[in-house]
């Protein structure tokens, strides 16, 4: 299960290597939906320093979306879907490759958009360990699920309407939780962040348990 | 508006709402048991 | 070679003679259960509007709330009813389970969102706002949402057992969901505000007053199952209907598969 | 000896539509057998069924003793499928491509490597990415992904098409070379003279039945019920 997940989280990241969508397009999005919040809420008036958590994980989101949709979009093309249902390849495997690709896209984007975030938004920042805590975990939690929603609407002539319908809603606690971690974080007391950290790890580890038992029955409906 | 007026609000739309759906069931099940016949619907 | 072997060749569904019996979904037992449903209505409406007193501190807004509660909790049983039933169609591949979660995931949307409409029109004359960004009102809105995902899943044109399994994996994770959600809902709010709104949702319950919401729970919960009941014989035609043009698809490619073959003998 | 392929009045859909309605076929190991038919008559619908990609949703289908009405997964390493869309990811280069496919189908990176020198894709092509690539290209390492896998049973979809002469050739010897050591071939074919000479039995299938088979010049015609 493990061999077959590397070997598909390979795949996937170099895909990704050679087309360069996720930096090409994901990421650019990425910094517009930032520069668009910034024109939304003046500036001048401390709106958008007191949401710039909340900004920085909306923005994920909505680019989470995007990576969640390419990552199965290479898959629509030509018929691999039937490729990969034919190789042989361990469903659990599959899933928590294309799992890992999209959280390792994530983590650099979150990496990126965060130094925006600093650059842009003048933010200033207290509690390193929390944050990074909270990204990995929140991040894992974003790959988990939209992995597994992502495979129920992928192949479906309205997939693209459907994913954020299905996945934003779940996502609703890993958006709060992500939340509350980093205004935690900037408020210089990270006591109060670290149980939304657990509940993100719990969150993130329920549902990449799940994703590996119900990828196998999803991907063959299609 | 006063309490009375909230209280009709949120009863009448409940009822509207129910009986609507109730009729829409009733009135589809009506149509698509023309279309089948008895052994599929052994409830009769 | 003049004689074309024809394919058995059941009468077409359109085609068929009006059915014969009862139209409908409904049978002794429905029929039953709503004339204890319309009683169970009359009696709940009057306990409600005419016979108990009206709230200290809420006034005549409470006779909402014998309303709300019944309906919440046919929305949560509906709920419920739904993940058990996909958890039964992953488990046993049942399609008897599948029809039940279908059916009571649409009455649990249609439940859920009257929930929502209610409870502004309480929050408005109680708290002077239609809404307010509070734990329960905010992870009702997420529920109907995950409902409406559900419900546009199983939309989704697929073979039967394709789309049972599909929905399946989206409604055992409904529950949960919905749980996760509101947990962290509760988390978020209680760190910003105490609980003093919430405190006007347990007043000092007098007796007539309790007797009233009491009754009434017993009473939607009859209501829906009549609507269950209905609904999952509307959903159960609605398959076999589908299973029945799929045979006659069989027997129609058959019948041309073997008309082509005389074609060709006569050539 | 028990048939690689058993399949009696079996029914597959595409979405809700019956496009098997009923085919009975036998293929014995290290057979090669040509499979004709009009467009639309079930002739992928069939090969995919065989691949355990599509589900039989009545009658019997045993492949490689396993019974598809069962279970679909476990066949799959062990058939190859060439179809008309190449399963080939875009972005990656050839070798890219066939050496995935190899390794997930736990194939040896040898096996790889002369399937792509068996095709001419060796040297200066196996870099290129294959987006870049002509649609005979595209096919030949298609048909490379399913060589280096080696299969116990051959699914080929119209193999020739899109190929030149040479390529045909090549491609036509590794069949001959695959059922002379025990694989069981099944090829479906518009270009009938050049499969009717590489295969030793053809199958018609019309609207989804098999109507007829035919051993050389012997015309046995099966009754639909």
């Amino acid at each position: 299960m493990f061999r077959d997940a590397l070997l598909v989280a390979g795949k996937d990241l170099r895909i990704e290597l050679r087309s360069r969508i996720g930096v090409n397009q994901i990421l650019p999005f990425a910094f517009l939906v930032l520069l668009l919040f910034a024109f939304a809420l003046d500036p001048d008036s401390g709106v958008l320093d007191r949401a710039t958590p909340g900004l920085f994980w909306l923005a994920v989101l909505f680019s989470a979306l995007l990576a969640i949709q390419r990552a199965f979009a290479i898959e629509a093309a030509d018929g691999n879907r039937d490729g990969l249902r034919l190789s042989g390849l361990d469903p659990a495997g599959i899933y928590l490759g294309k799992m890992t690709a999209i959280f390792t896209q994530l983590a650099v984007l979150e990496l990126v958009l965060g130094i925006g975030v600093l650059v842009l938004y003048s933010s200033h920042v207290t509690g390193w360990a929390l944050m990074v805590a909270t990204c990995v975990a929140a991040t894992a939690g974003i790959a988990a699920a939209g992995t597994l929603y992502g495979v129920v609407a992928a192949g479906l002539r309205v997939r693209e309407t459907l994913l954020p319908l299905l996945l934003l809603p779940v996502l609703s606690p890993v958006l709060i939780g992500s939340v509350r971690a980093f205004e935690a974080a900037r408020n210089g007391n990270p006591g109060e962040g670290w149980p939304w950290v657990g509940l993100l790890a719990v969150f993130a580890v329920a549902y990449t348990i799940f994703g590996a038992f119900g990828f196998g029955p999803l991907l063959e409906e299609s | 508006m006063n309490d009375w007026g909230y209280v009709a609000l949120a009863w009448g739309v409940t009822a509207v709402v129910l009986v609507a759906y109730a009729l829409w069931v009733i009135l589809r099940g009506r149509a698509m048991s023309r279309r089948l016949p008895p052994e599929d619907r052994r409830w009769m | 070679m003049t004689s074309v072997p024809t394919a058995t060749a059941p009468s077409a569904p359109d085609a068929a003679p009006p059915a014969v019996g009862p139209i409908g979904t409904g049978s002794r037992g429905t029929r039953i259960l709503g004339l204890v449903a319309l009683v169970g209505i009359a009696v709940a409406t009057y306990l409600a509007l005419v016979s108990s007193p009206p709230d200290e501190n809420m006034g005549d807004s409470v006779r909402i709330i014998y309303i709300h509660v019944p309906i919440v909790v046919v929305a949560y049983v509906g709920c419920l009813i739904t993940t058990l039933g996909s958890v039964m169609v992953l488990w046993k591949k049942s399609v008897w389970w599948d029809v039940t979660a279908a059916a009571s995931a649409e009455i649990a949307m249609v439940t859920t969102a009257l929930t929502l409409v209610i409870g502004m029109a309480w929050a408005r004359p109680t708290w002077g706002v239609w809404w307010v960004w509070d734990a329960r009102l905010t992870s009702t809105a997420m529920l109907l949402l995950l409902l409406l995902g559900y419900l546009a899943v199983r939309r989704i044109p697929a073979e039967t057992s394709t789309r049972s399994r599909r929905a399946a994996i989206v409604g055992v994770l409904l529950l949960p969901n919905v749980i996760v959600v509101n947990r962290s809902v509760t988390w978020w709010r209680s760190l910003h505000q105490d609980t003093t709104i919430l405190n006007t949702l347990q007043p000092k319950i007098h007796d007539q007053m309790a007797f009233a919401l009491y009754f009434a729970i017993p009473v939607a919960l009859v209501i829906f199952a009549w609507l269950l009941v209905h609904r999952w014989r509307l959903a159960w035609m609605e398959q076999q209907l589908e299973d029945r043009e799929l045979d006659q698809a069989i027997s129609d490619r058959r019948a041309e598969a073997a008309g082509e073959r005389a074609e060709d003998g006569q050539r | 000896m028990e048939p690689v392929v058993h399949l009696r009045s079996a029914v597959s859909l595409l979405g809700r539509f019956p496009a098997l309605a009923g085919v009975d076929l036998d293929v014995m190991a290290g057979e090669i057998v040509l499979l004709q038919g009009p467009n639309g008559a079930g002739k992928t619908t069939l090969l995919r069924t065989l691949a355990g990609l599509v589900p039989v949703v009545s009658g019997t289908a045993v492949v490689l003793g396993v019974d598809l009405c069962r279970d679909r997964r476990s066949i799959r390493p062990r058939v190859g499928l060439l179809g008309h869309a190449t399963m080939l990811y875009d972005e990656l280069t050839v070798a890219d491509n066939v050496r995935f496919w190899a390794r997930a189908a736990r194939a040896s990176p040898g096996d790889a490597e002369a399937a792509m020198g068996a095709l001419g894709l060796d040297g200066r092509l196996q870099d290129v990415v294959v987006a870049k690539l002509s649609t005979g290209q595209r096919r030949r390492a298609s048909i490379a992904v399913m060589v280096a896998r080696r299969p116990e049973l051959w699914l080929l979809d119209e193999p020739h098409a899109g190929l030149d002469g040479d390529a045909r050739d090549v491609v036509d010897g590794l069949v001959r070379q695959a059922a002379a050591s025990g694989a069981t071939v099944v090829v479906a074919s518009h270009e009938l003279d050049r499969a009717r000479h590489l295969a030793g039995r053809t199958a018609t299938i019309v609207g989804g039945v098999i109507a007829g088979s035919e051993t050389g010049a012997q015309t046995e015609v099966h009754h639909v019920p």
